[in-house]
């Protein structure tokens, strides 16, 4: 049996993923990213190891994603998130058009074929206000824990407007809805109608139409999910643990490569030069 | 005071805006008809020193696309055309006006006043601003109007003055859009009606530049600024006809009446400002009161001469059609006139209308206007201790209108202008 | 004895000053604004007046100055921070030519004329970036006081290049670094050189003229004075009271009001008074 | 180390940081001779040639240079490299010139040169209006006269009449420069692994500094050793690449792209110094002839309009010939000719099935990071399937 592991090293949480051969997942594991990404990288990998109770030795190819790609020495290819996040998106939902995927500091919308090829995409990294830190900066504010986030924002009755367009310029705001009166959920929901409507412009841009697949961190929250539903006047797929979609993305990616190497290794080595380092 | 003074105010204009509404009511019916029963053949031109005597010669429909973006922006409806050009391939960063249009164009192309006609001919009429070329190489791909290219070299001689190639060129240039028009009516020039158009147009020109000089008077009668709109869009559709010139007839006599009345627009005018830059269209009203409530009245403006700038002698000659039409474009209009004329074209209007600050409005869309706005502040602050003001928002793109931060630079501007007075102890 | 009073609400902290009738400094109070912006106000003002020791009736005119200065609803009059810091700067240092004030989420540059009145002025204040907040939220990623990075900055050898200028983003920006094992004093170098040139670009808007008088809060951070200073190769007038200009500015205003009030009993002619009477 | 990697390590650093210090240099070893700077895009050397001058092309600041004067003239919606011209010139990094030319490429770049004829009195500051119909009878006329009224103001700064046999002779000087140009091009299209872009780069742009005869001897001795080169071509996807006619991307930003994964086989940076399509002729009326040659036999940008012909149809075109696989849009940001150009590709492409990905770079970026992970989502999409 042959296994192979992708690996994300995103700005807020580093995930690794085991596949085999039939394309099942043997383990996973997901870690707050530490600056040191050679061993936060081995550190995420040894957990999804050892869930599948398996010996680095096991596996047959590793691929590595997400910013701190390059900095994983035991690697065999690094592919960018993008590639990588289309690629499990539509291995989930394979009817997906539309991925929309928000990390921690980044928002990227991409187009993809129905065999997870990226047509087209576009991406925000400058500006938290349309990412998760925003939402985990007001959540701070807010006095809440991340994971209770996506639940409360959905059970809001009125969201209220969040009108800046500053991550930081906002929590005056909150503060102010806060003392307001106003209720947490309510402005959580505000906090991610302001990320849907951001998310929306990105997505036109890259080309949106159904379905769409929202993956990344922030499509754990719930209310985020409902407030991008009701923004795009679409149904959105999620997958239970849409953050680990990255890492699935560059297992499958690491499996079709090992494939392919096996067809015709010769040929495929000068490829290998070309492609990594 | 401030009562009679509102109400006088719009019982004069009334007169004045009542007529404007009528007949450019009767021009959009003109291209609502020629859209939808194909109804005369229209022309697209810019408003920059258009040569609209020529296409009236012809009977042709003048359409400005700019019009119809100003349009669309005033009714506040121009969002989703952007937004939609947007998502075909325009960046956030081109001019607005432009996407604004093309969205409306590709789709069923109805401003909130007209359906607009597909061209006939497409006139670009490249009279300072690039932009203009590439908006209307854009519609040219998108309908099969014929497309020509009017190149009216920039203003560049130190002089000021266009040297004689260059009226030479566009006069030649303005023969083969004749010969365009001959092909696409069927008919010959008739110069007999076209002198007549151009000596309508003199009279017309003429009757503009006295009613901006009554802004001289203390108070203006009215705001050079934002009670010039009313009068720039009969200048640009209707210039050359019997409706036109009735028109300015009109608003001249109401002006003349509301100078000897000694009212303006204001219950009181406590300051004379010069405004740089085209108007947020999209926030107009929230916009004029933000100046209002500080008794503020725009005594000149740059954007009131895009179209052309007759106020410093200019008439078109009904002897010399072509080359007066030619002179137009080279000469006497502020898009076609380099950065430097500019800051002239604002230093007269502060001292022959005798204003006491210059507000710069600088709007991302428009590069030609606001593309280094940053030095023509330097030159009046510095060079002339002019107070200057400069807001940055968009002509076009309400996503760029922060109203609580004009209004908070504004009032500092005014509160320091009046501490100014204090101290002084003058009078604006 | 008459007093007047100027309140200066700002988006993180809240500055109020009272002065008597010869323009000397009774009392200075600084609380944060946080959630209730109207009651920061009131609190700031009570706690003037009770380190002035006098009564409410003594104030004779308040003037709210600052972005929360319309809910100054005790005062007379509301003024633009914009014309109350230079007109507190123009009384701590007369020759003061150019006012760069560094608060809490904006920066501002202002040109002052003779007579203290703003000549012209730019300020940042859509994106929370190169401000206050951003030296806070470094600290905090750094796990340092506020009062401690400028003297750390102040060490640099070779400062680091930023590669953000997001508020948010800086803490993570800042921890690659640590993990690349650069020095605190170097990351911090970096970032109040950042912060520095951002704001040197804005205020050379209005023309940078000497003398230069630094006002806001973060005129206090003595890192980011000298960072300023070595690029614009000149001195910075910073009074112990830098923090406190916008609301002396307010309550000179104040007294100028009082006193036309006096006079000819109708402050609409008296300059900004009228802001309020137009509203 | 071959003469050609010589010449790339000797340019390399000046490109990279102040270009310009080159011709300073030169200027005290040469005080009489007088230097003319030129902006973007297009500007007829040849005349300033003719009169004893050497043009030197003023393309931006780089990214090593702090704007801390220019962007209080500038606001931020306008491009970098109008700021970082008038910031050269701000802080003295353009006293050595005796005049410069701008052109009606755009609303900035034409605003720009006012403010550099305000801020710099001493400067001879020209200004050339293209003309922007290709259809007229009459405009060959205008170009001409055009030029002669530029002529006459390059006279007086040279102290002398610029004969037409002193055109004539600079033709020549730059129909060879131009050739040899192409020949770089045809091999970088033909054999992209026997000569990176940015080797091709650096050979343009230091004919944009250089005097042209010295550049001609670089030239025709690198040309030499690089058609000798026999390198095995690496599996990258080959592309043709558009937009970068004025501003310019850092060197570093050009190796990312080729590192991420392609081959450049076509590009328009520096178009303007190598748009003639073939050699200006020499014989009859010469400034008439350069002027022709600009209407007729000139390459198309993002700020020449003609509408004879669609500009999609110049890009698939040349797409096609080079035999590429995808194109590669990399537009200056706030660029706003390209970025319109844009609109009209996009859809272009799109009808026509070539893949194509966008980017926007400016010429003071200094991290590459998202640029490089763009192309190789890019590469790979292409790749991976
Ligand atoms: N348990 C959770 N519940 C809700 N939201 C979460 C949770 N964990 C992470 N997030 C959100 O997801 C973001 C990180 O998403 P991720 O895709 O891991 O980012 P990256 O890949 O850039 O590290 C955080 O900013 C936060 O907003
Ligand atoms: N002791 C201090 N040392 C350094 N910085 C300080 C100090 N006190 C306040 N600051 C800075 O000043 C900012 C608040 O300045 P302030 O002018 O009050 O802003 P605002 O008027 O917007 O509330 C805070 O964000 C903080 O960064
Ligand atoms: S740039 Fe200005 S002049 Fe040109 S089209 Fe846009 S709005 Fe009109
Ligand atoms: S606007 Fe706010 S969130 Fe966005 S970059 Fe600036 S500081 Fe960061
Ligand atoms: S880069 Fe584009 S916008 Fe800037 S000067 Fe050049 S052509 Fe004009």
């Amino acid at each position: 049996m042959v296994f192979v592991a992708g690996i994300d090293i995103g700005a807020k949480t580093t995930k690794a993923i085991i596949l085999d051969d039939k394309r099942q997942i043997r383990g996973q594991s997901s870690i707050r990213t530490k600056p040191d990404f050679p061993v936060i990288a081995k550190e995420a990998l040894d957990g999804a190891l050892q869930q599948a109770t398996l010996k680095q030795d096991d596996l047959s190819y590793i691929a590595t994603t997400g910013f701190g790609r390059y900095n994983v020495p035991f690697r065999d290819l690094q592919i960018t998130d993008i590639t990588c996040v289309a690629v499990g998106a539509v291995f989930l939902f394979p009817r997906t058009h539309t991925v929309l995927d928000i990390g921690a500091q980044s928002t990227r919308a991409i187009r993809v074929s129905n065999v997870g090829k990226v047509m087209e995409f576009r991406t925000n990294d400058k500006c938290a206000a349309g990412a998760g830190g925003f939402i985990e900066r007001a959540a701070k504010y807010l006095e809440v824990q991340m994971d209770e986030v996506g639940q409360l924002s959905l059970d809001a009755a009125q969201p209220k407007t969040i009108s800046s367009v500053c991550a930081v310029l906002a929590e005056s705001e909150i503060i102010n809805h806060v003392s307001s009166g106003e209720s947490v959920e309510n402005i959580l929901r505000g906090v991610h109608n302001s990320l849907a409507s951001r998310a929306l412009a990105l997505m036109k841009r890259a080309g949106l139409d159904d379905e769409v697949t929202f993956v990344g961190g922030v499509a754990r929250q719930k209310g985020m999910v409902k407030a991008l539903a009701d923004t795009i006047k679409r149904k959105v797929n999620v997958s239970d643990e849409p953050d680990m979609v990255g890492a699935l993305g560059a297992a499958l990616l690491a499996l079709k490569r090992l494939e392919k190497l096996r067809e015709s290794a010769k040929q495929d080595a000068s490829k290998e030069e070309a492609r990594v380092a | 005071m401030a009562q009679t003074g509102t109400a006088e105010k719009t019982q004069y204009q009334g007169q004045m805006h009542l007529l404007q509404k009528e007949i450019m009511g009767r021009y959009f019916e003109r291209l609502t008809r020629a859209a939808e029963q194909g109804d005369g053949k229209a022309v697209y031109m810019l408003i920059s020193g258009n040569p609209v005597e020529l296409v009236h010669a012809f009977d042709m429909i003048p359409v400005y696309p700019e019009i119809n973006a100003l349009q669309l922006a005033v009714k506040k409806v121009a969002l989703p055309f952007i937004q939609k050009a947007e998502e075909i391939g325009y960046s956030m960063d081109n001019c607005a006006y432009v996407k604004a249009d093309v969205g409306m164009f590709l789709g069923d192309r109805k401003t909130p006043f007209a359906t607009i006609p597909l061209p006939s001919l497409i006139l670009c009429n490249y009279v300072g601003c690039n932009v203009y070329l590439q908006w209307f190489e854009h519609l040219a791909e998108n309908c099969n109007g014929e497309i020509y290219n009017l190149d009216v070299p920039f203003l560049r001689e130190p002089s000021g003055v266009p040297s004689q190639q260059d009226v030479e060129y566009v006069v030649r240039q303005l023969e083969e859009v004749i010969e365009a028009c001959e092909r696409l009516t069927g008919k010959k020039l008739d110069w007999a009606k076209f002198r007549k158009i151009v000596a309508l147009s003199g009279e017309t020109g003429e009757l503009w530049s006295k009613i901006k000089a009554l802004t001289k008077n203390v108070p203006s009668p009215y705001d050079a600024y934002f009670d010039s709109v009313t009068m720039m869009a009969p200048l640009y559709c209707l210039r050359g006809t019997e409706d036109g010139l009735r028109f300015f007839e009109t608003a001249l006599t109401e002006m003349e009446e509301k100078v000897r009345m000694g009212t303006g627009p204001l219950p009181e005018e406590r300051f004379r400002f010069v405004i740089e830059g085209p108007p947020p269209w999209p926030y107009l009203k929230t916009f004029r009161d933000m100046f209002s409530k500080w008794g503020a009245v725009a005594v000149a403006s740059t954007y009131s001469t895009v179209g052309g700038l007759w106020e410093f002698g200019f008439k078109h000659d009904a002897n010399r059609p072509l080359e007066s039409i030619a002179q137009h474009m080279l000469q006497w209009n502020v898009t076609n006139r380099n950065f430097l004329q500019r800051y002239e074209q604002i230093k007269r209007y502060v001292n022959e209308w005798s204003a006491n600050a210059l507000v710069i409005h600088s709007v991302k869309s428009c590069r030609l206007f606001s593309a280094g706005q940053g030095d023509m502040r330097e030159y009046f602050t510095k060079e002339l201790d002019l107070p200057t003001l400069l807001i940055e928002s968009d002509i076009e793109d309400p996503r760029y209108f922060s109203e609580a931060q004009l209004k908070n630079r504004i009032d500092a501007f005014f509160e320091s202008l009046e501490h100014k007075k204090l101290v002084r102890g003058g009078t604006a | 004895m008459i007093y007047t009073a100027g309140i200066d609400v700002g988006s993180t902290q809240t500055k109020g000053i009272i002065i008597n009738q010869d323009q000397e400094i009774v009392a200075r109070a600084l609380i944060m604004t946080g959630a209730n912006v109207t009651r920061a106000g009131e609190n700031c003002f009570n706690e003037s007046l009770k380190l002035a020791g006098i009564q409410r009736e003594q104030v004779v005119y308040v003037v709210g100055t600052g972005y929360g200065r319309y809910k100054v609803t005790f005062g007379d009059a509301q003024i633009t921070e914009i014309s109350c810091h230079a007109r507190g700067a123009y009384y701590l240092f007369p020759k003061t030519k150019t006012v760069i004030d560094m608060g809490g989420q904006d920066a501002k540059g202002i040109r002052v004329g003779e007579g203290g009145e703003v000549k012209d002025f730019v300020m940042n204040d859509k994106c929370a970036a190169g401000t206050g907040r951003f030296l806070g939220s470094a600290a905090e990623a750094l796990l340092l006081d506020l009062d401690d990075i400028g003297p750390i900055a102040m060490k640099a050898k070779n400062p680091v290049r930023l590669t953000t200028v997001c508020t948010v983003f800086v803490e993570s920006d800042i921890m690659s670094y640590l993990a690349q094992n650069k020095k605190v004093e170097d990351i911090l170098g970096g970032v109040h050189s950042a912060i520095a040139a951002r704001t040197i670009s804005l205020v050379r808007r209005v023309g940078i003229e000497p003398e230069v008088t630094f006002t806001g809060g973060v005129s206090r951070n003595i890192g980011m004075v000298k960072a300023l200073e070595e690029r614009l190769q000149m001195k910075l007038n910073v009074s112990p009271d830098s923090h406190y200009v916008g609301a002396l500015g307010a309550s000179l205003f104040a007294l100028e009001r009082a006193t036309a009030k006096a006079n000819q009993g109708k402050p609409e002619t008296a300059g900004a008074g009228t802001s309020t009477a137009l509203h | 180390m071959t003469n050609l990697e010589k010449v790339i390590s000797r340019y390399r650093e000046p490109l990279e940081t102040y270009p310009l210090d080159l011709m300073v240099e030169w200027k005290k070893n040469h005080p009489s001779r007088k230097l003319i700077g030129c902006y973007p895009v297009y500007t007829p050397a040849e005349l300033i040639h003719a009169g004893g001058m050497i043009p030197v092309g003023v393309i931006g600041g780089g990214n090593r240079l702090e704007i801390a004067h220019a962007d209080s003239r500038f606001q931020s919606f306008v491009c970098s490299i109008v700021k970082s011209t008038l910031e050269l010139g701000m802080v003295g990094r353009l006293d050595f010139l005796d005049g410069i030319v701008f052109h009606s490429i755009c609303d900035p770049a034409r605003n720009l040169g006012s403010v550099f004829k305000r801020n710099f009195p001493r400067l001879m500051v020209e200004y050339i209006h293209f003309p922007q119909n290709m259809t007229s009878r009459h405009t060959v006329d205008y170009l001409t006269a055009e030029y002669r009224r530029l002529k006459t103001s390059y006279e007086q700064v040279a102290g002398r009449p610029i004969t037409d046999d002193d055109i004539r002779q600079s033709l020549s000087v730059y129909n060879q420069q131009r050739k040899l140009l192409r020949e770089l091009y045809a091999i970088r299209a033909e054999k992209p692994q026997n000569l990176s872009t940015v080797e091709s780069y650096i050979l343009t742009r230091i004919g944009t500094i250089l005097p042209a005869e010295e550049h001609i001897a670089i030239l025709e001795e690198s040309l030499g050793e690089i058609r000798q080169r026999n390198e095995k071509p690496k599996d990258r996807i080959k592309v043709v690449l558009e937009g970068s006619f004025c501003e310019q991307p850092p060197l570093e930003l050009i190796e990312g792209l080729e590192a991420a994964g392609c081959y450049i086989l076509d590009d328009d940076f520096l178009v303007g110094y190598r748009f003639f399509t073939q050699d200006v002729p020499l014989e009859g009326d010469p400034i008439r002839n350069l002027a022709e040659s600009y209407i007729n036999r000139s390459v198309f940008s993002g700020v020449k309009h003609d509408s004879r012909e669609p500009k999609s149809k110049h890009l698939i075109d040349r797409f096609k010939e080079t035999g590429a696989a995808a194109v590669m849009i990399l537009a200056a940001k706030f660029c706003e000719p390209a970025l319109f150009d844009y609109a009209l590709y996009k859809r272009a492409l799109e009808t026509a099935g070539i893949p194509h990905l966008y980017l926007e770079f400016e010429e003071k970026m200094w991290i590459f990071d998202k640029a490089r992970s763009e192309v190789e989502t890019f590469v790979e999409s292409m790749l991976f399937d």
